[in-house]
């Protein structure tokens, strides 16, 4: 029986990942639940896009600065060691490749690492982009965070990307509910499931041709 | 004697022209400078071009300004928020131009128009629709997209304090686009929680050089 | 009988032109006279291309701060109101048009307001152009201070720049020993001119052809 | 557990490879690293390519680089000076190239190299010999040329204060070219005066974030 990872899972299997040290920017979404999950042992600096390095966990209620958010707009606080900037060199360490890890949220990945996660096709809304095309160029390592398939159950990891690109070629890693996969010459490889997941049934759900190595493993619990 | 201080916020605005070009600070609510996109409301100017990262949202400041039909043209990264009503309804209308600009390219043109440059080659947005019709060229083994200035007529931006030089400083991430947004402009007129006297700021400590500025007013929070 | 300006003279004159309120660069050489004549009724702020806005009088001696030094790399002071920034920064100031007056030393100007200031063409010396390209692109009024001629009697104010250019159609004002000259459609036009200096006298030691406006006036007195 | 301090000069620069490109910070004698050349003097590492303002005067720094024929090539604005005696011998003898950039288009090229630019374009020297064989193109009304960014293998810089994390505050006129080198190197080394507690540093007036920085060591006065 598949039993796909929650999203705190994800989370869990993203911090693994994040060395001790790193300086990471989490995207909306899903990706900020990383910060929630990486152990104590690990002193990570965190940066907004709004010109904050060193963000602390949320405040306590009641304690809300305002002025003090992240690129969410939800309220933050700043650790000690943290320091703010202008937008202008908050993008410099986004786009200049000080960023060790950039976690995004994605719509569509293709085997060749493009990615899609600013727009759609639907003509209804009007179109927003915000500093998600900053953040795929720039970071040393561009980890995705997204459900394996749509809600409604199409493939989001797919042999070419459908919706408008918001990079092309940057993506390193996918961490879904049902896999972690990594973007490589040879397309998306397999390198671990969820539980139950068996080659057939991920493949099934994926738009581009998975390769499964030898030592393919079940993602650790958490 | 240079006071660039003034004392109400009409007069901060009072000349900004039909048909400029403004640069509004903030990200979010942070370092929007409410009361100064209010007066510029009260002003009267009409057909302007408003270049800042959101639409607004609600019915204050920016989304204000749509409402009543001031604004021809924004430029911006991000307009779609859940109280973006405003600029949605006019922009499904057809009644509002949009340019989408990546939030670093719109800060990086804002600085390109102050620092004096005819305009830069980035990765961002490269392979993305967004660089449709534009220059793309292969740099340092990745394609780059050319780029070039924004610059504008009048900046508002919101400070922390400021000194009669026009020397500011900000507070906690409403900095955002200020510092950038002053070197922008022809004119940058900027809101303050506090004036304070010559040499009470510490000049290791500046964050816009009083160059930038042009008018300050203060509005007690 | 020809009296020429004494570089203070000069200085004086220049400081004339600046207003109350302005935001100046004064380049290495005879331009940096110009601070010492300023009259105490005007406000101006000096900038240094190495970080500094706000610079005041040279230091007490015995109280210089080795760190805290000007372009010519002399001590300087701070007044209140001053700041510090890096070289970047301090560039934008320059190149993007925000500083009102460029007082610059000259080798040459030529009628369309061209600047020769960085190099001759003397082969033995190694290249060295400083901050002189930024200085004189970048202001809204670039104001040149030279001598009328060289230590042996040649032209500085030609038709044509003999030397390797620093920029371009800039100059907007020249002031020598001998004359004030605005750089116009017209090529130069004397404005003033040194006690005793007729205009045949000064077109005999000037390498282009200028204009003598009929309110031509005597340099006034400091 | 992010701790950048490192205990001697020699470990700061231990790695810096034969034909690095090296960025020294420094204005005149202002916020020169001598201390930190001095050890990479001691390190050996040779044919290099220099990036900064002067060439180097009398016999410490860079001028000792320099006489110890560690540098192949340098790239500065201002290589002449009452004391750049070993630089004046050695360019004349065709024993070191030089690259004349000017000096807002130096910091500038930096600074594009930090910021992920593929270049930009400025009026700084378009008319001039400086411009030869490079694109020169009219934006806004002006000719403007083509400058590429300047990457570096490392810069050796020099602040007051630094806490673990790297974080930089300067000192007066000395931070001049510190803070755009430190984005610009793949390995960015920092001389301070004095480390202090992580959160010491107020972050309004930090001025060079950590996140630029690698190794920081301590020089006292």
């Amino acid at each position: 029986m598949i039993r796909p990872l929650s999203p705190t899972d994800v989370a869990r299997r993203v911090a693994r990942d994040i060395p001790d040290g790193s300086y990471v920017n989490l995207g909306i979404g899903l990706p900020t639940l990383v910060a929630d999950v990486v152990g104590p042992d690990k002193e990570i600096v965190y940066h907004s896009e709004n010109g904050i390095l060193g963000m602390g966990p949320a405040p306590t209620p009641g304690e809300e600065d305002p002025e003090l958010i992240n690129a969410g707009k939800q309220p933050v606080t700043l650790l000690p060691g943290g320091s703010f900037f202008h937008h202008t060199d908050a993008f410099v360490m986004m786009r200049g490749g000080h960023l060790d890890v950039s976690v995004l949220g994605a719509f569509q990945v293709s085997e060749t690492g493009d990615l899609a996660n600013w727009a759609t096709d639907e003509a209804a809304l009007p179109p927003a982009v915000g500093g998600a095309m900053d953040l795929a160029v720039g970071a040393k390592r561009v980890l995705v965070v997204t459900t394996h398939t749509t809600r409604d159950g199409r493939p989001k990891l797919l042999a070419h990307c459908t919706y408008p690109l918001t990079a092309a070629a940057v993506v390193d890693r996918v961490y879904t509910d049902l896999a972690v996969l990594d973007v490589g010459p040879e397309g998306f490889v397999v390198r671990e499931v969820a539980p139950g997941v068996t080659p057939d049934a991920l493949q099934a759900v994926t738009g581009a041709r998975l390769t499964f190595p030898s030592d393919l493993a079940v993602v650790p619990p958490g | 004697m240079i006071d660039k201080r003034v004392a109400t916020l009409a007069e901060a605005v009072a000349d900004v022209a039909d048909g400029a070009t403004v640069l509004v600070g903030g990200f979010g609510n942070s370092g929007v400078p409410v009361e100064l996109v209010h007066a510029l409301l009260e002003q009267g100017a009409r057909d302007l071009t408003v270049v800042t990262n959101n639409a607004g949202s609600g019915e204050t400041d920016i989304a204000a300004l749509i409402r009543e039909r001031r604004v021809r043209r924004i430029i911006c990264s991000y307009p779609r928020s859940a109280g973006s009503v405003w600029f949605e309804q006019f922009w499904r209308a057809g009644e509002i131009e949009l340019e989408l600009v990546p939030q670093g390219t719109l800060s990086e043109r804002m600085r390109a128009a102050g620092a004096g440059l005819g305009g830069f080659f980035t990765p961002t947005g490269a392979d993305s629709l967004l660089a449709e019709g534009k220059e793309v060229r292969v740099l340092d083994g990745r394609r780059q997209v050319f780029e070039r200035p924004l610059p504008a007529d009048v900046a508002l931006i919101k400070a922390h304090r400021a000194d009669r030089w026009g020397n500011l400083v900000y507070r906690t991430a409403a900095r955002n686009f200020g510092p950038t947004m002053a070197t922008a402009a022809a004119l940058t007129v900027v809101q303050v929680r506090e004036f304070v006297e010559l040499g009470e700021l510490d000049p290791e400590a500046v964050v816009t050089p009083g160059i930038f500025v042009d008018r300050v007013v203060e509005v007690a929070p």
